[in-house]
């Protein structure tokens, strides 16, 4: 019932060495995280039968919805043509930049408001305005400022980012418990130590869930900055089979930008683990 | 590991019926890599009705892991913990369980961190907060009702967590260093009221305690344990004269300093190198 | 009977399409037996999307989404055409010197609409039909449908592939149309009205009475361009007035928007035949099985008969 | 120093009556509330200011960037059109329909994850996907299966907020001390009563501040979702003033939206006031 | 509140120099709406170079508040604290405060927890390191120094706080509870230990303890508090013969148990009114 909960896992009382209860339990969190592949590849498989299914007997239209099929037709054409790799590798490399600055930036600002509850307040209303822009809505003013190459989707990018960043970071530093603080002040810190000691490893939870969250966004971003001008990339790709409306095709652009976003976010959980050697992760 | 080690047996036949708790030569390591450590060697006793039994041992030697152990939240690594005869797999009805961190509810007040356990079988409000007040009030802490966790003091935080594990009336009741952070009269009246309350009507304790006073006084057994790997070092059964749930009077009782002295001495110090 | 109410979609709010507006305001559906509810989608795609998915019966866009959708084994036919010439102008404020020839292209960088949208297919085709090299030896820069002039004007760009009223807007921040698309091009089937023929089969008077309804608006727009301008004006309330005046002579002048609702063949086979060398499509389907003039040259029959302009715009 | 964490404001040692401690605390708080809004203001001001006098001074086009007093004269004349308050009533509704609908199936789907570590590691490829789906790509979809309507808008809106909302809220769940789960257990809690009586409250902070992140992400959603189809709201009279290239009208729609957004984040932060008065807030 | 209320003045005058730290007629009161709750009443006493004074007084009646307006983490209501002579306005440099919770850091180990103050002043890590690795030792926790706070028990939390307290040679040493979750023979060479250190360095302590017979053992006064709002009820210079750093050996002297009962009266218990 709380398997999760107990720190040992269930053993039956004869007495084992400490080697076989080693090898078990490697054996086990191997069976675990098999079947946890299992499960999902069997989800996915389920899902994209069904959808093959019902578009093969016009159930569905597959000029309105596309098939598994057309679309895996499309992705080896990709892979063939060279496209896939060159469209993948330009939003890629937009998303990461994008994804870097804009956590760097938001994260940075948001810790440091900690510093001002004064400033943090003033600040809040700024914050939330940014942060409901509706940026595409401003597609002809980031053209005139960013122009129409990588600093255009690399603004759009970091912008979708930053705000969450910040208020992720700044919900994690004001979350440190006041009698920490009080310790550290015992200590002697000043407050600059009181930041770097305390707040900011005591934010690094919150952090990596603001990093795991952006992954997505920064992608968006950027290929919302693809739709607005581009050359290239996988958001230049899906737009002009979308307005071709070669549905199929703009599945294939979607399911290399998913794989491009798990990619990242599996990135972000290695980071996390190396940087968080105290904290439980299973 | 074979039993013979152990150099106390326990008291009572394990598994006996009339002992509704029971170790059985457990043990637990914590680690399952090459730095395993092993914290509880090899310990087997019961708890009987009606019986306060106290733990005693010196820091770190595993005697919050064992209750742990003897209330189901962590399995051991070998032997069996019986709860009235059967093995525990997870923590039973009627077990009351004092943890050492008092983990109030920040979002709770005082009266409503109390009436927890009996908001979870269902009570409704008005009879759960009349219990909750009354018992509230019999650790001190009536006018303090609606105080959050965040306004009272280390030993009001204590005194809510244990008023949360006896408001429920469970038979049996585990309790890890529940008076450490109450001052000497504060203490003497709660254990008085709790011997009290577990003799008259046949409960039993499984107690904590780092005070040898408090355990002598307060328990019909007192359990000493070694260094960890802790097994079982000593048992003593306590057998004083005078009113057992009068805490002042059992101190005066005749024997007392001695076993309090003989305790101590029992516990030798072996700091540097635990 | 009482009127048919009928959702209408519309690719972007757009001058190319005064003739629609002029009949809203003419209220020559209501003459007709129909109560136009009018929504604009974010494009081409999503205006014939609307029509796929039946939560609109018409809509007005590039009817080029009808004949992907044809050759593709989907549904869709187009029933008139509402702008019947490529309404795009390059429009420059560095270029001194009106270019009467594509090879002037050469050296200047181009923006407009992504591809595939028309203005950014006209222009490559006709960069490459005169020989020259995408790239290196003209640009074109992809942005958001209506950032053209704006990024011309911030210096990104030399020309601007524009539409109205953002042409005469531009022309009032001190730009000039260099290059004129729509002669150059000739008749082209910019926009069709598009509909599923399930739907018309069902409903052949409403689908009568909406090219009824256009044509006769079609006819006003032309007879009373200053009706025209008035309507304008209150669609695009936004715009300077005499940027929206000088935006509906330009395209009266250029003769962009249909003065008659049945699609020519001529405009087809020219959006067909660039359509094709993009790739975009092979043109296999015959004029008739996606074009259905049967409605439209019905109504211009009967507004060249003189039922059109009968309605007296105020 | 640390002005913010000491619990008493300094006072000098005279002896004071309470009253007199009670109201000079209570103006303290007033001015402190009024400098902050002071420097708001001062700071928007001094903003538009330069603005105003940047394109004034013709350092900046006010045709490509617009300038203070056009916006201001944009959204006098919406205001005496009636199109403001339509405008905003419209895409209001969406927002808060599609801001409700997102977080509460992100709220429970989150909180219910941690029923099941196993689940939830199943799921977690599928969540990182869905909240990297360029949704804008996918207009025409959205268009057929959501038709123009209120449900396109509200889909959009939803699918804006609703891996936020869930992701925000898993992390809120998992991140329960497991002494606490222990001290649930020790009390006889059901699996059901761990997550109602301990897992929700202890999640509310997290919870909320996804309430407070997602405000900006419904309205960006309600808006995308005008964009791609719609009669009115202010994405429409956005959209329509961007391809008209009118961006003193583009920015009119975007303080009126800004304006919408402080307005549902001040909402959230009265809630949130309300269900956790146990939590300092200043 | 005029000062003839306080029913004990100060031991030396207040503010005096060679009393590092002095309370000057300190109150404090929590809320300031209409539920203010005076915790701190009205408060005066010196602790001098080379003293161990301790607090003792009911569970609540405001020690820890009281050691967080000595240490100035928190200012009090009325009344002045006094580091040197001067008023207080933060924690001063040359104080070691350890507070009830341990508060260590979960994401540092017990030696890394122990370092953290000498980090601070910019020790390099070798240096500081060592210092801390004896500090450890010391507290008999030598070898759990690789170990994360979670893999601790209560007690070691306990002497880690302690040792991170210490290892940075504060002056004066403010100890909220240092030895509550300790059992006794812990305690006892923890107790000899810093006697030794703080006599023979001129440092001072100021402790807060329930053990009435720790605070007279270890102690030169011991400074009795009434419920809250807590004033001084009772000031005890502790005068006893002997070893004054060997806490076995006291606990032996001469008038001793007199001491301990004497005061232990003046606790007298008011539960349920609190
Ligand atoms: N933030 C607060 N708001 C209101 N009352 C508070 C607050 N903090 C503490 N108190 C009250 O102040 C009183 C003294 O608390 P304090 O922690 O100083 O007691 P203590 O003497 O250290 O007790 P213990 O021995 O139990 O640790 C308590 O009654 C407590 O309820
Ligand atoms: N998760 C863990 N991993 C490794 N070692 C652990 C873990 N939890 C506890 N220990 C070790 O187990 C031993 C016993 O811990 P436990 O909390 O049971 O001690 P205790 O007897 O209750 O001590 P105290 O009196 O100080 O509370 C300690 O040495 C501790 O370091
Ligand atoms: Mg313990
Ligand atoms: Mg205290």
């Amino acid at each position: 019932m709380f398997e999760e909960a107990s720190s040992a896992a269930p053993l039956d009382s004869s007495s084992r060495t400490l080697a076989s209860v080693k090898r078990r339990r490697a054996w086990k969190r191997l069976r675990g995280r098999l079947a946890v592949l299992a499960c999902q590849f069997g989800l996915l498989a389920v899902l994209l039968g069904l959808w093959q299914y019902a578009t093969s007997k016009q159930a569905l239209n597959a000029f309105l919805f596309g098939s598994p099929s057309e679309i895996w037709g499309f992705l080896v054409k990709m892979q063939e043509d060279g496209s896939l790799v060159h469209d993948a590798g330009v939003t890629g490399m937009e998303t990461l930049l994008g994804f870097l600055l804009g956590n760097v930036i938001g994260t940075v600002l948001g810790l440091l408001l900690w510093y001002s509850r004064f400033v943090s307040k003033v600040v809040h209303p700024f914050v939330v305005a940014l942060g409901s822009i509706p940026v595409v809505a401003l597609a002809p003013l980031v053209i005139i400022w960013f122009g129409t190459g990588l600093a255009s989707k690399l603004a759009m990018s970091t912008l979708s980012v930053v705000v969450v960043a910040l208020v992720i970071a700044y919900k994690g530093a004001t979350g440190v418990d006041d009698d920490q603080i009080n310790l550290m002040r015992t200590l002697g810190a000043a407050k600059r130590q009181v930041f770097t000691k305390l707040v900011i490893p005591a934010s690094l939870r919150d952090i990596f869930a603001g990093l795991k969250l952006t992954v997505g966004f920064a992608l968006i971003g950027a290929i919302l900055g693809e739709f607005m001008s581009s050359a290239d990339g996988l958001g230049h790709a899906i737009f002009k089979a979308g307005s071709l409306y070669i549905i199929p095709k703009v599945f294939a652009g979607v399911v290399v930008t998913i794989v491009l976003a798990l990619f990242l976010s599996f990135l972000v959980g290695r980071l996390e683990r190396f940087l968080m050697p105290w904290h439980k992760f299973d | 590991m074979p039993e013979s080690e152990t150099p106390y047996s326990a008291t009572g036949t394990p598994g006996k019926s009339g002992a509704p708790l029971t170790a059985r030569n457990i043990g637990k390591t914590y680690g399952d890599d090459d730095d395993a450590s092993p914290v509880i060697g090899d310990i087997s006793f019961s708890l009987k009705a009606g019986e306060i039994v106290s733990l005693v041992g010196p820091s770190g030697c595993g005697k919050t892991t064992l209750l742990n152990l003897m209330s189901g939240l962590v399995r051991p690594t070998r032997g069996d913990v019986l709860w009235h005869g059967k093995p525990l797999t997870d923590v039973p009805k009627g077990i009351g369980y004092m943890l050492q961190k008092d983990m109030l509810m920040s979002w709770r007040t005082a009266l409503a961190n109390v009436t927890l356990g009996l908001e979870l079988t269902g009570m409704p409000r008005a009879e759960r907060e009349k219990k909750a007040h009354a018992m509230l009030y019999k650790v001190g802490l009536g006018p303090f009702h609606d105080y959050y966790p965040t306004a009272l003091s280390g030993g009001m935080r204590q005194r809510v967590a244990l008023a949360r594990t006896l408001v429920t009336g469970p038979d049996v009741i585990l309790l890890d260093e529940p008076f450490a952070a109450l001052d000497f009269q504060t203490k003497v009246v709660l254990e008085s009221d709790m011997a009290k309350l577990v003799r008259s009507d046949g409960r039993s304790v499984l107690l904590i305690t780092h005070d040898v006073e408090e355990a002598v006084s307060l328990s019909d057994r007192v359990i000493v344990l070694t260094h960890r790997p802790s097994r079982i070092k000593a048992i003593h059964d306590i057998r004083l004269q005078g009113d057992r749930s009068d805490m002042m009077a059992m101190r005066d009782a005749p024997g007392f300093a001695a076993l309090v002295r003989k305790i101590w001495s029992e516990l030798d110090v072996r700091m540097a190198e635990t | 009977a009482p009127p048919q109410p009928i959702e209408f979609v519309e690719a972007v709010h757009n001058l190319g399409y005064i003739d629609l507006y002029v009949g809203q305001h003419a209220k020559i559906f209501e003459k007709h037996g129909l109560t136009l509810h009018l929504t604009a989608a974010g494009g081409d795609t999503q205006a014939f999307a609307a029509v796929l998915g039946k939560t609109a019966q018409f809509a007005v866009g590039d009817p080029t989404m009808v004949e992907m959708s044809r050759e593709r084994g989907g549904p869709g036919m187009v029933v008139g055409t509402l702008v019947q010439r490529a309404h795009y102008f390059g429009v420059s404020k560095t270029v001194a010197a009106p270019i009467t020839n594509p090879k002037g292209f050469k050296g200047l960088t181009f923006v407009t609409s992504p591809d595939p949208n028309t203005n950014y297919s006209v222009t490559k085709k006709l960069m490459q039909d005169n020989g020259l090299k995408l790239g290196t030896d003209a640009k074109i820069i992809e942005v958001n449908p209506g950032t053209e002039i704006g990024a011309m004007l911030a210096g990104r760009a030399d020309v601007a592939v524009a539409y109205q009223p953002n042409v005469a807007a531009a022309i009032a921040q001190g730009a000039k149309v260099v290059f004129d698309f729509s002669s150059y091009m000739g008749p082209f089937c910019n926009t069709g009205v598009m509909v599923l023929p399930e739907y018309a089969k069902a409903h052949p008077d409403v689908v009568q009475a909406l090219v009824d309804a256009l044509e006769e608006s079609a006819r006003l727009t032309y007879a009373k361009p200053d009706y025209a301008k008035q309507v304008a004006r209150t669609e695009f309330p936004d715009v300077p007035g005499d940027v929206v005046d000088r935006a509906i002579d330009m395209e009266l002048q250029y003769k962009i928007p249909a003065q008659t609702i049945p699609v020519d063949q001529k405009q087809w086979a020219n959006l067909m035949s660039m359509q094709k060398y993009l790739g975009n499509v092979q043109a296999s389907i015959a004029f008739g099985d996606v074009i259905d003039n049967q409605y439209a040259d019905k109504a211009a029959k009967m507004a060249a008969a003189g039922g059109g302009t009968a309605v007296a715009a105020k």
